[in-house]
């Protein structure tokens, strides 16, 4: 027999298992008091739920609301939705509108790497559905431990077929993304997934149900028991030592399902049939249900008896828990509901009405004619409870800061053997393993991807378009998280610029350790307040993002990972840039400034075992800035960049030599070690036709970005760096090894 | 001469946008068609694009066959329209027995999606007449379940008559004697694993191999014309 | 609920890739001398098991469940457990 | 050559989308009243059934054959045909 309210009312002193659902004392407390009586159990389940770290933000809310003092326009206008919506919206000009988004799924993927995966892309996905736009890419950004660990071997492969799955399946192509590999990540890998969409102004929809009277659908997939406490099981609790070997149940997707949704969804949209929609994600019927209602001008009224099931002996509180994938939920005009089926029918999408708006102001659910919920939504959706949790800076932090890699010897090793050293790290190494799992040329519209450094995709028949880019340096952000964050959008800045477009806004994934940890936490807000800081400068708003918290493995925490994605705009992709190397007789020509700057390398990591110490390179927001304005107005002058990022020069060098399959010569300047492994920031390698270089050299005088020349695209495949020579094939064949090296074993 | 070519959509399929892009693009009238519909009402050429039709389930193209439009396809294409099937439409082909053998999963049990260079090994069919024999050309591959295989006797047969139309030059899923497409006694119907659709913006597509096989029913089309 | 149970396997004669890289992980895992050959299993729950219903599921097999161009299939009513 | 059969099957609770879409095929076909899961079924020939061996099919099965986070498997001995 279902916990009505009128029995909780009745038997106000029936002991719950609040704990065992991850409430503290006073939360259970502060359920009762908003009720008046204690909680029915359908009502404890759905508060437990929606109050846990992953819904409630419950840590993070008072540092995200820093995001909030940004500017609320892009370098191209209005945000058309911002933070609190399921994902940011912003103008792009010719009446169009992108979203974008990333989120996390960490630890499901863990628990089972394909399936927690995929279903992380399912998920961003449905959030981009919601808002009116057709989702056109998905970007993964991945983290894993040593690539030679044994349990590497069955996440990395579990992970990419996961995420490959799901996007090939859906027809998305994968424009990019990141794998980095590091011991603090073995145990805890990250899966952050990015989903992009495209609408017109006029399709922007949002997550509200207005209207008494106005019937509430459910489409899509049917109600099981699977990853039922999911929210709150898997993402708020940290692994203990046995790990998977607690296996709680996970999400199983079906990405045809959510193909037909997709579709389906897009032509209720065009009927003009959808009042509100929301995507039911983390927190299922219970999130999509308070959200809705409390984000709307009324109240709601659901009869859940009536969602269909592929378990009939769920009980009510398990079918408002469970995390059932490819479903929605839509707000529709009672006049408009026979429209609404016959489109889902066309689909083969089932849709139910399970309920109305009503005047009140709460929500309620029943259960078979009986009420087992009756609450105030907002209580449920946003006013969970808030904390203000301890930091501070780790002791430890001055004494990393002080190991300098700079002071490390730079003749550890013969040089030709440190750049071998370098292009064969793992973090450096190529990711044609992984990124041939993924499609990048469905839906034809792909203008960049892997192995560029940023994405692009075609908009419109036109040729606006979109580049993307998203990266993080976790090692960076731990010897300072502040800087590490800075870099982070710094580098997915420089990236999206390098391609030709403008960069104008950005979405984040916040990745940390415990938050009742106040070193894990002190990396939180710091890291918040450089992006915040350098959002700023940069003229780039945050428009949404998401935050992972408890990334550890008993007491060690992942290094921190703000993870940024910056989406730039190009008038016409025609005139995008690309990273490979130009033609035979091209330039090359250094921009930026380069320092004596190693620490947190990758050289520092291969040449000297695993060194992490000193302080990151200089952030200059400003220089990164003159880069941009100098790509914006004369990047039809090069016929190449690359952005140098980890690995420095030698890896912008070789990597685009490779990928042409054209001999590169670069000249030494300086001491060799910073010069060829050094990762100050700020810097392209540009490839520029000496008849225009001239014209170049002006333009970057113009915009005052120190430019040298460098070297020269040569004929035939050698590879000369300063004295160094090598066959392009020996560095190929350095640089293509680990990763199926290390999968295929 | 141009001509009305029609690209079904399937439940789950992903490259028929495409594909009708494409179509459009090589100077043809582009039809969408509808897997529910009973007919495929006046078109000049049909074809079958890639994707997971019913999400690949069971096997790959096996449950899209059994599609109502597909009953007048097979029909149609069995009195010598022009058909072809890309990937999943190739898939759908085997399944529906308008082509022999059949496309199981990859050797190595991976999806993998790359630029694949080919032989074109027979020039006599209605979508490979306007390459030259033995030519190298260029086109996308992407699949999970590219894998050909059939009998002994059929391969025999396949070859003898030659009917092999494309070869890989580095297999990339294992698939017997490097067969990428094949067609049937006819010439009108052809399937292939790699996606010529993808092959002809030069924006987005590393080469513009695939506008030969839409030169291919152009010339088809204006011969029959004649 | 009664079931019947249709079993289908790649023909011997047609190579399972599936079943050899399996074969391959095991080795390496230690479990020498086992070879294996994947294929499918479905288990399909009526109402009532009938002549007439098995006959059905015959039919769906060939029709639907195999690809007799390259798979076997046998139908048969689930033993009581 | 002896066999040991190994079944995997979806966990009940879990989502089988590949059973989902089967079923939906068959009753457009006209089967009507036939619900299908389908799971993988391998069969692995060994020398000589023992204790030993079936242990080692049952750990086989475990860390590879079966994702026991969303599957449940069983081994058996091939009944003489
Ligand atoms: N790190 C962050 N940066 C910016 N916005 C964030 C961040 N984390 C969460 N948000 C915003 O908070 C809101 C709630 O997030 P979430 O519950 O993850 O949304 P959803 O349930 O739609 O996926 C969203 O608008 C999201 O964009
Ligand atoms: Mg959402």
């Amino acid at each position: 027999m279902a916990d009505t309210t009128a029995n909780a009312a009745n038997t106000p002193d029936v002991e719950q298992p609040w704990a065992d659902l991850g409430l503290k004392e006073d939360e259970y407390q502060r359920i009762r008091e908003i009720l008046g009586r204690r909680p029915t159990a359908a009502e404890l389940a759905m508060y437990s739920v929606m109050w846990s770290e992953h819904c409630s933000y419950k840590s993070s809310k008072v540092h995200l609301r820093k995001f909030g003092d940004l500017p609320k326009t892009t370098p191209r206008g209005e945000l058309l939705a911002g933070i609190g919506e399921n994902a940011g919206v912003l103008d792009i000009g010719n009446g169009w509108a992108v979203t974008f988004k990333i989120e996390s799924h960490n630890h499901p993927s863990y628990v089972e790497p394909h399936q927690g995966a995929a279903t992380g892309v399912g998920g961003i996905v449905r959030d981009i559905l919601a808002m009116g736009a057709r989702p056109v890419g998905v970007m993964d950004s991945l983290r894993f431990g040593p690539l030679d660990l044994p349990d590497t071997q069955r996440v990395l492969p579990g992970v990419v077929a996961g995420v490959g799955t799901y996007g090939n399946c859906l027809g998305l192509p994968n424009i990019g993304g990141e794998a980095f590999f590091d011991p603090t990540y073995s145990g805890n890998p990250l899966v952050n997934a990015l989903g992009v969409g495209v609408l017109k102004h006029e399709d922007l929809h949002l997550a509200h149900a207005s209207g008494t009277g106005n019937k509430v659908v459910l489409y899509g997939a049917t109600t099981g028991g699977d990853g039922i406490g999911g929210v709150s099981v898997l993402a708020s609790e940290t692994f203990d030592a046995d790990g998977p070997a607690k296996r709680p149940s996970v999400q199983v997707g079906d990405p045809f399902m959510e193909k037909l949704l997709i579709e389906c969804t897009l032509e209720l949209f065009a009927a003009g049939v959808v009042t509100g929609i929301q995507d039911l994600g983390g927190a299922g019927l219970s999130c999509a249900t308070s959200e809705l209602a409390s984000a709307g001008d009324g109240g709601m009224h659901i009869e859940l008896d009536r969602t269909p099931l592929r378990d009939s002996s769920l009980s009510p509180e398990e079918i408002l828990m469970s995390e059932s994938q490819e479903r929605m939920m839509a707000v529709v005009e009672p006049g408009r509901v026979d429209e609404f089926m016959e489109i889902c029918a066309k689909w083969d999408v089932e849709a139910t009405v399970i309920g109305e708006v009503t005047d009140g102001d709460r929500l309620v659910i029943d259960w078979h004619g009986e009420t087992v919920v009756d609450v105030p939504p907002r209580t449920v959706a946003h006013d969970g409870p808030v904390y203000e949790r301890p930091y501070a800076r780790p002791e430890w932090i001055d004494k990393v800061n002080a190991d300098a890699a700079e002071d490390l010897a730079r003749d550890a090793l013969p040089l030709r053997e440190q750049v071998l050293r370098v292009m064969g790290a793992p973090n450096v190494a190529d990711r044609t393993w992984i990124t041939e799992q993924y499609d990048r040329y469905v839906l034809g519209d792909t203008v960049l991807a892997r192995p560029e450094s940023a994405g692009m995709i075609r908009v419109d028949e036109d040729g606006l378009g979109v580049a993307l880019s998203v990266d993080c340096n976790g090692r960076i952000a731990y010897l300072n998280p502040y800087l590490g964050a800075q870099h982070a959008l710094a580098q997915a800045y420089r990236c999206v610029a390098a391609t030709g477009a403008e960069p104008v806004a950005v979405s984040d994934c916040l990745n940390f350790g415990s938050p009742e940890d106040p070193s894990a936490m002190w990396q939180f807000v710091e890291a918040i307040l450089g992006l915040v800081d350098g959002c700023r400068e940069l003229g780039t708003p945050v428009t949404g993002g998401n935050v992972s918290f408890y990334n550890q493995t008993g007491e060690t925490a992942i290094v921190p990972t703000p993870t940024v994605g910056v989406l730039g705009v190009i008038d016409d992709v025609a005139t995008r840039v690309s990273s490979k190397l130009p033609d035979v007789g091209h330039e090359l020509w250094l921009l930026g400034e380069s320092r004596d700057e190693l620490s947190g390398s990758v050289w520092a990591d291969v040449v000297h075992d695993g060194h992490l110490g000193g302080m990151p390179p200089k952030v200059d927001l400003e220089a990164e800035k003159r880069l941009v304005a100098l790509m914006s107005e004369a990047h039809g002058l090069v016929a190449s960049a690359r952005p140098l990022v980890e690995g420095g020069l030698v890896r912008a060098a070789v990597e685009s030599a490779i990928i042409a399959g054209r001999g590169v010569e670069i000249e030494q300047q300086g001491e060799p070690v910073a010069w060829w492994f050094g990762e100050s920031s700020a810097r392209l390698l540009v490839g520029v036709d000496p008849a225009v270089a001239a014209e170049w050299n002006a333009a970057c005088e113009k915009h005052e970005v120190p430019a040298v020349r460098v070297g020269t695209v040569l004929d035939g495949t050698q590879v000369r760096l300063g004295d160094m020579e090598f066959s392009l094939e020996e560095l190929s064949g350095t640089w293509r090894a680990p990763i199926p090296a290390a999968m295929e074993s | 001469m141009s001509g009305r070519v029609g690209v079904v959509t399937f439940p789950g399929s992903l490259d028929d946008r495409d594909a009708l892009r494409a179509v459009e693009q090589c100077g043809f009238a582009p039809v969408p068609l509808w897997h529910g519909s009973d007919t495929i009402d006046d078109v000049d050429a049909v074809i079958l694009p890639g994707g997971f039709s019913y999400g690949d389930y069971l096997r790959a193209g096996a449950l899209a066959r059994f599609s109502p439009l597909m009953a007048d396809i097979i029909k149609r294409a069995e009195a010598g329209m022009p058909v072809l099937g890309i990937c999943n439409g190739f898939q759908v082909l085997c399944e529906s027995h308008l082509l022999p053998g059949a496309l199981t999963r990859n050797a190595h049990r991976r999806f993998r999606c790359r630029d694949e260079r080919l032989l074109v090994e027979s020039v006599d069919t209605v979508w490979s007449n306007a390459f030259t024999d033995g030519q190298e050309i260029n086109i996308v591959l992407k699949n999970g379940e590219g894998n050909y295989v059939a009998d002994a006797e059929t391969l025999m047969v396949l070859e003898a008559e030659r009917r092999v139309v494309f070869r890989y030059l580095e297999n990339p899923n294992g698939s017997m004697n490097d067969i990428a497409g094949i067609t049937n006694e006819r010439g009108n119907v052809v399937g292939l694993m790699p996606h010529p659709e993808h092959n002809v913006d030069p924006l987005v597509a590393p080469s513009t191999d695939g506008r030969g096989f839409f030169a291919s029913l152009t010339n088809f089309l204006s011969r029959v014309a004649a | 609920m009664p079931r019947i149970i249709v079993d289908v396997m790649p023909k011997p004669e047609i190579l399972d890739p599936q079943g050899k890289a399996i074969t391959g992980v095991l080795e390496k895992l230690g479990h020498t001398g086992l070879s294996v050959r994947q294929g499918k299993r479905f288990e399909i729950e009526v109402d009532q098991i009938t002549d007439a219903r098995l006959d059905e599921v015959r039919k769906a097999a060939s029709e639907v469940l195999a690809n007799e161009v390259i798979e076997n299939f046998t139908v048969r009513v689930e033993e009581a457990q």
